[in-house]
């Protein structure tokens, strides 16, 4: 059965309806790409899933519960972990450190007063952290403060971040934007990695590119609702997304 | 006061090994003593302790001035002062009980807390053997109680607060400064003459201990007169703005209204209700009255012109001719360009009267300097015969009613004397007040 | 913040604060700082922001009412002392949780918001406290007096104990031990290191790690399964309790709590000691207390034959002019030497006092610890 | 009836004075984002403008009168203001205006002062964090304030209003009342009507002049108007000159209502801080509407009827109101999202 299950959701702003009957459902180990036009409301609908947003109507299930009426923290403490458009990592606070919090986050829950046993002796948590840097990639800057690094290595970072949690469900948002050529292939390779462990990912992106190298399964979102479904290679054919996308400059 | 701790003699180790080039801590140095501070050397310490920042700034200037009149006097310099008028010879110019004096100064800021820490500082560190000063009575029973526990005597310096030598009375503790109840009682005669017994008057009174007490003392001496009291209002320390409370006061029915305002307040609240016309008005057919309890002539300049024709009492002004307010004005005047104020007045008697004590007593010892202030009868100090009551530690003299002077001659000359009350009008017994003096207390040392 | 610490380094920071603590009235000797009342102020205070520092430095909410915890267990404490015993721990204990209760009710309201918002919420609590404390609540205050000791106190555990008081008012001890002069200040400099030994425990805990992350990104934390509110409300009421526990050393030192300890001036004192100090670092709140303390204390007591003396050296007309100038800046001048102290720190030394003395150690280093970065400043419009 | 007209007047009075305090603040949070705590500082300096130009109106010549003695055995002064024996009865008219005519000396000063400081200190701390700006512009205050005290003493400087509005109107008559029911002083109506004037001219100002629309642009988007390529700075030092004018305009009005000391400012500071949040930082409608909302509550706080049912009410008005409004609208009365909330 599906991991996450979205039936009929519906968003509106004011006057503009963002989310029109919304159906989705993202198999477990796969990856799901979303992808659409500026404004076909893929942010709306990520953001549908991790509490940020409430839609007016619908169903949001994940592994069974609803994440309706959840907040972030119960959401994430429930096995989704999000990767944003914009990096989002602690700047002031080193590499481990910013890697250890999400562990801790995952083995102590969403509150607990940790106050008086040092950081330095949680060495199980440590090690788990240095391992996923290594994964990322970033090792031997565990001890640099976050705020330094380049866009990229922060994306890569916030990846590290979500792994170590080993979330059921990571959630992207444009895990590539506004990346240099190589810094985005070397960002695919790592979601490919990551992919090969079995995680089920749920990806929005634009690039073309990253969405045929990763994709299982693609969603196509125009105008707030799904106009297309199906696996990456039948996308590319598929007429009404072409047209979507005016033409398919993109593809 | 604990000097002796265990770690005591394994400081004093320390320091000798780490004390080359910088002297050794002065409490370590110090011998076996009868009471706290005694004086070993040529001079003795008295501690200052004067508001110096916040509101009351320029009084606690002028308290400083005058004490350090008084140490001058004491130590024999300048024309000597009061000490020509004092009733008690005892001093000789030569400083007291054969030492020089010396003094240190600390700022109160006007807050209980930064008040003791001044007064703790001049204690423990300065060895001060008497403390004086302050400008308000929260901060005057505050220090009084830590110069009751710490073993030295304290002379009060502008407080009015009944509590200082009533409920909150202290054995080492002196107030020369008169008290709420007593302008209360002297203003009441005044009133009834200038303003008749079929009055109602409408209190304004500043929410804190001093302006209840103050309330309280007004209305119940009005009151014995006939007076009614339409309304008693408590209003924030530092309003600021008191036109929400002036306001009801036009239309209350009242005829006079009472300002139980002090410093800021009083300047505030005096100069906008003369705004509100109310000091021109009339009501019942009679000309509205204001009223200031306590007037200080420092404050009162803050006012300027709407001061004029107000009544109030102080415990003292410049303009007193008896020989011993003369001899006060002219040394102060001599050495600063302008008169002193009431608090430099009381600030000088009371280093003068504390000297004097000590003298006689042959010691400062406090429970010895305590006994010789008790029941001392004096005069020549301004304010005509006067007696330090032994029950309560308070001064009894007469007290001025004044009032806003029409046409000054100076920026000074505000205020004008109307009536002299004399002190049996203004006496009240002490167990009236309450509180328990306690026994003396000369320290651990 | 990059502290490198280490076990090692953690260890001898302790064992040099608890030196400076042991050794302070020789130390401060020379600088006319070496008695009981400054000493005892130095530490309460110290404790004061330290426990501030553990909200403000680590969570970034900056609460303008913490005077109002202080003020509370300055009350606590002598309430106990005029209703339970003379007994100073009973005392402490119930002034920290007293902190701690206030600042559990005024945190769960006020962290709903943040930023100024939050600012001006604990403002408004601690106002509110002062300014009835002062008038209206003087049953249970006492006013512009201040809450203090009488002879007529009952004082039920002391009785039941049949402990006695003299004829005077009775002061405060630890099983016999005075609590005044030095004996006071060893007691005060014993729970000091031990509150600075907590604080540092928070610091380099997982707890500690949180709270710096809530600083840092908010909505990171949440989008990592964290809930921020309890752990900004766990620290806040920690520095309450911290404050709570500053205002019973207080009134343990000297029995009296009075109503202008909660004003926001007094907020705005420690606020202005964690900053002076170097927020977020573990021992500039310390410092700052320090500082501010002493020149409360010290340049305010300068007078005119006092600089005379000092300035005695000088020929006559030069020693005139010379105290003139200095007499703008102590004594009653003594606050234009706090502003402009204020004014130059933050100008030269944005981490405060903390940063000048890293910056003295990386030239005693010869700055080789290139990789040392500067505190980025987290700043949103 | 009488007595709500008057609480009415009051409030409005008070929420007029708190309103152009506020201004000025709020101006400088949202253009600037500088927590400015040496605000209250200003409107203190704006008020020693007036006690300046009134001492140096009566500037005196002092002659010796060797006849007469003080009290203290020098001979009397006999002071005469120069003015008054140069122009006669004009120098004394002059005196009498001395609070009216202090704000042609208190803008110049004002906005040279403002310059200064924004050129000379603000400037470096717009990227700085809250705490430093606070710490700084603290200090700079005490600075100020001992600066005026060691100049002019520690007592409030009486500053009258000239004597044709030294009285008080019967405004009672106007509304069909009965004679002497509702009188308010000239002065503060004066004074209402003065901040209604500025408030609305710093409105007309930021909605109709092209510089205007760049500055509320500013409060909007920061970051975009500097990317436009506007010269932000310059337009920066004008706002904060003219938040310092309307502080310091609003200081010299107040003397004869509040005889000025060296520090007034510091008294201002925490209410003007809470009525810029109450009304959302960053918002000029906001800070004047929560002005207007917080004097007139506090008039009406301050009633003995209300004081009866809850005693100390008028003390804690202001504090229980900001709480109230904060919990309920997150953002004060009109305030953006984002705007000092970190």
């Amino acid at each position: 059965m599906a991991i996450l299950t979205v039936r009929n959701v519906n968003k509106r702003f004011g006057g503009l309806k963002a989310l029109d009957d919304v159906n989705l459902e993202v198999q477990p180990g796969t990856v799901h790409a979303i992808i659409g036009p500026n404004g076909a409301g893929k942010s709306t609908l990520l953001n549908c899933f991790v509490g940020r947003l409430e839609p007016d109507t619908g169903v949001v299930d994940f592994d069974g519960v609803s994440l309706l009426g959840m907040k972030p923290h119960e959401i994430n403490q429930a096995g989704v972990s999000r990767v944003f458009q914009t990096p989002e990592i602690f700047g002031d606070l080193t590499l481990v450190e910013n890697v250890m919090l999400p562990a801790f986050a995952r083995r102590d829950g969403a509150f607990r007063i940790n106050g008086w046993r040092p950081v330095l002796s949680e060495t199980g948590i440590r090690e788990l952290a240095m391992e996923m840097l290594r994964d990322v990639g970033l090792a031997d800057h565990a001890q640099t403060v976050a705020s330094q690094l380049s866009r990229g290595d922060k994306r890569r970072l916030e990846l590290a971040m979500c792994l170590v949690q080993e979330p059921k469900l990571l959630l992207l948002d444009e895990p590539t934007a506004g990346m240099a050529r190589a810094d985005t292939n070397n960002t695919i390779d790592l979601l490919k990695v990551i992919a090969g462990r079995g995680i089920t990912m749920v990806v929005i992106e634009h690039d073309m590119h990253v969405v045929f190298s990763l994709a299982d399964r693609v969603s196509v979102l125009a105008q707030g609702t799904v106009i297309a479904e199906d696996v990456p290679e039948r996308i590319k054919g598929n007429q009404k997304v072409q047209d979507a996308y005016l033409g398919g400059a993109h593809l | 006061m604990t000097r002796r701790t265990i770690t005591r003699r394994d400081l004093l180790k320390t320091s000798a090994v780490l004390g080359a080039g910088f002297a050794a801590p002065m409490i370590f140095t110090r011998g076996a003593m009868a009471y706290t501070n005694e004086p070993k050397g040529a001079t003795v310490t008295f501690g200052f302790n004067v508001p110096q920042t916040g509101a009351y700034a320029d009084e606690g200037a002028d308290e400083l001035r005058a004490y350090q009149l008084a140490v001058k006097h004491i130590n024999g310099e300048g024309d000597g002062g009061m000490l020509a008028t004092f009733s008690s010879k005892a001093l000789k110019g030569n400083g007291v009980n054969g030492k020089k004096v010396a003094y240190v100064t600390g700022d109160t800021q006007t807050k209980s807390d930064a008040a003791r820490a001044s007064a703790k500082r001049m204690i423990e560190k300065d060895g001060a053997v008497m403390i004086t000063g302050g400008s308000s009575s929260g901060v005057a029973i505050a220090v009084q109680g830590l110069c009751q526990e710490a073993g030295v005597i304290f002379m009060a310096g502008l407080t009015h607060s009944n509590d200082t030598t009533g409920k909150d009375k202290r054995a080492n503790g002196f107030r020369h400064f008169f008290n709420t109840e007593m302008s209360g009682a002297a203003l009441a005669p005044v009133l009834k003459n200038a303003f008749g017994t079929d009055r109602v008057a409408y209190h304004l009174t500043a929410d804190y201990t001093w302006g209840w007490s103050q309330e309280g003392s007004i209305k119940k001496y009005t009151e014995q007169l006939g007076w009614k009291t339409a309304a008693a209002v408590r209003t924030p320390l530092g309003a600021g703005d008191f036109s929400q409370y002036i306001t009801p006061v036009l239309n209350s029915g009242a005829d006079v209204l009472v300002l139980n305002h002090y410093g800021k307040d009083m300047v505030n609240s005096l100069t906008q209700a003369v705004q509100f016309g109310l000091r021109d008005k009339q009501v019942n057919g009679k000309d509205f009255a204001i009223v200031v309890p306590l007037y200080s002539r420092l404050m009162a300049q803050g006012a300027g012109e709407n001061v004029k024709g107000i009544f109030g009492s102080t415990n003292w002004h410049w303009s007193l001719q008896d020989e011993g307010s003369k001899a006060f004005v002219k040394s102060f005047g001599k050495e600063y360009g302008f008169p002193p104020s009431q608090a430099a007045h009381t600030c000088y008697c009371q280093a003068i009267l504390y000297a004097d004590a000590c003298q006689r007593a042959g010691t400062f010892m406090p429970s010895e300097v305590g006994k010789a202030l008790e029941g001392f009868k004096f005069d020549g100090l301004g304010n005509g015969p006067t007696e330090y009551r032994a029950a309560d530690h308070q001064c009894f003299k007469d007290v001025l009613v004044v009032k806003g002077k029409e046409k000054p001659t100076s920026k000074f000359d505000v205020l004008e004397v109307v009536e002299v009350t004399p002190r049996s009008q203004v006496e009240y017994p002490a167990e009236m007040l309450g509180g328990e003096l306690g026994p003396f207390n000369n320290g651990t040392a | 913040m990059i502290e490198k610490h280490s076990r090692r380094g953690d260890l001898l920071l302790l064992l040099g604060f608890a030196l400076v603590v042991a050794f302070a009235p020789t130390i401060f000797e020379p600088i006319g700082g070496g008695y009981p009342d400054l000493l005892q102020k130095f530490a309460i205070y110290g404790i004061f922001a330290v426990g501030f520092n553990i909200l403000f430095g680590l969570t970034g909410y900056l609460s303008f009412g913490h005077a109002a915890f202080l003020g509370v267990g300055s009350y606590t404490a002598v309430w106990s002392f005029k209703l339970l015993t003379m007994n100073v721990l009973p005392a402490l204990v119930l002034a920290t949780v007293m902190g701690g209760l206030f600042a559990l009710f005024i945190g769960f309201i006020a962290l709903r918001r943040s930023g100024i918002y939050f600012s001006i919420l604990t403002l408004a609590f601690a106002q509110m406290s002062y300014n009835l404390a002062y008038s209206v609540l003087t049953p249970i205050t006492n006013g512009e007096t201040g809450l203090q000791l009488t002879h007529g106190d009952p004082r039920v555990l002391d009785a039941l104990f049949g402990v006695q008081h003299g004829d005077g008012l009775p002061s405060t001890d630890l099983f016999g031990m005075s609590m005044s002069g030095w004996s006071g200040y060893y007691f005060c400099g014993v729970v000091l290191f031990a509150m600075f030994y907590v604080s540092l425990r928070i610091f380099r805990s997982p707890f500690g790690m949180m709270l710096r992350a809530v600083k840092s990104n908010q909505n990171r934390m949440n989008y990592t399964g964290i809930n921020t509110r309890p752990y900004t409300l766990a620290a806040f009421v920690i520095s309450g309790m911290y404050a709570g526990l500053a205002g019973g050393l207080m009134a343990v030192t000297d029995p009296l709590a009075g109503a202008e300890r909660m004003q926001w001036t007094a907020s705005g004192e420690v606020v202005l000691m964690t900053i002076l100090g170097g927020t977020g670092t573990l021992l500039g709140p310390v410092l700052g207390a320090g500082v501010i303390k002493y020149f409360e204390n010290i340049f305010s007591a300068f007078n005119e034959a006092t600089l005379m003396d000092v300035f005695s050296f000088l020929p006559e007309t030069l020693q005139h002019g010379a105290v003139a100038i200095t007499g703008l800046f102590v004594g009653e001048g003594w606050h234009l030497t706090l502003g402009a102290l204020f004014m130059l720190i933050v100008i030269f030394l944005p981490g405060g006092l903390m940063e000048g003395v890293n910056r003295i150690k990386a030239l005693f280093r010869g700055g080789l610890r290139r990789g040392e970065v500067r505190r980025p400043a987290t700043m949103t419009g | 009836m009488d007595a709500f007209v008057l609480q009415i007047l009051n409030g409005l009075d008070k929420g007029g004075a708190y309103a152009l305090i506020a201004l000025g603040l709020t101006l400088v949070f949202g253009t600037l984002g500088v927590v400015n705590f040496a605000h209250g500082a200003l409107f203190m300096l704006g008020a020693f403008c007036a006690v300046t130009l009134q001492k140096l109106l009566s500037l005196e010549k002092v002659t010796e009168d060797p006849t007469q003695l003080t009290a203290w055995g020098t001979p009397m002064e006999i002071r005469t203001p120069y003015i008054e024996t140069w122009l006669g009865d004009l120098g004394t008219t002059l005196i009498d205006y001395s609070v009216p005519v202090s704000i042609l000396l208190a803008i110049p000063v004002m906005l040279v002062v403002g310059v200064v400081m924004e050129r000379g200190l603000i400037k470096h701390f717009y990227k700085r964090p809250h705490a430093e700006q606070i710490l700084v512009t603290f200090g700079l205050a005490i600075v100020l304030q001992e600066v005026v005290k060691s100049f002019f003493g520690a007592n409030p400087i009486p500053q009258p209003a000239p004597e044709i509005v030294a009285g008080s109107a019967d405004i009672g008559l106007l509304l069909g009342m009965d004679p002497g029911t509702v009188v308010y002083p000239w002065w503060r109506m004066v004074y209402l009507l003065f901040s209604a004037v500025v408030i609305g001219l710093v409105f007309a100002f930021l909605q109709f002049t092209t510089f205007g629309m760049v500055v509320r642009a500013g409060m909007a988007d920061r970051e975009t108007v500097g990317l436009l390529g506007i010269d932000i700075d310059r337009r920066f030092t004008i706002v904060f000159g003219l938040a310092a004018v309307v502080a310091g305009m609003a200081g010299v009005m107040y003397t004869p209502i509040l005889s000025p000391d060296y520090h007034m400012g510091m008294d201002f500071l925490v209410l003007s801080f809470v009525v810029v949040v109450v009304g959302g930082m960053g918002s000029l409608g906001g800070a004047v509407a929560a002005g207007f909302l917080l004097g007139i509550l506090q008039s009406f706080a301050s009633m003995n009827e209300v004081k009866t049912i809850l005693p100390g009410i008028d003390q804690i008005i202001i504090y229980l109101v900001a709480v109230a409004i904060l919990l309920i609208r997150p953002r004060g009365l009109m305030g953006r999202r984002g705007v000092m909330e970190s």
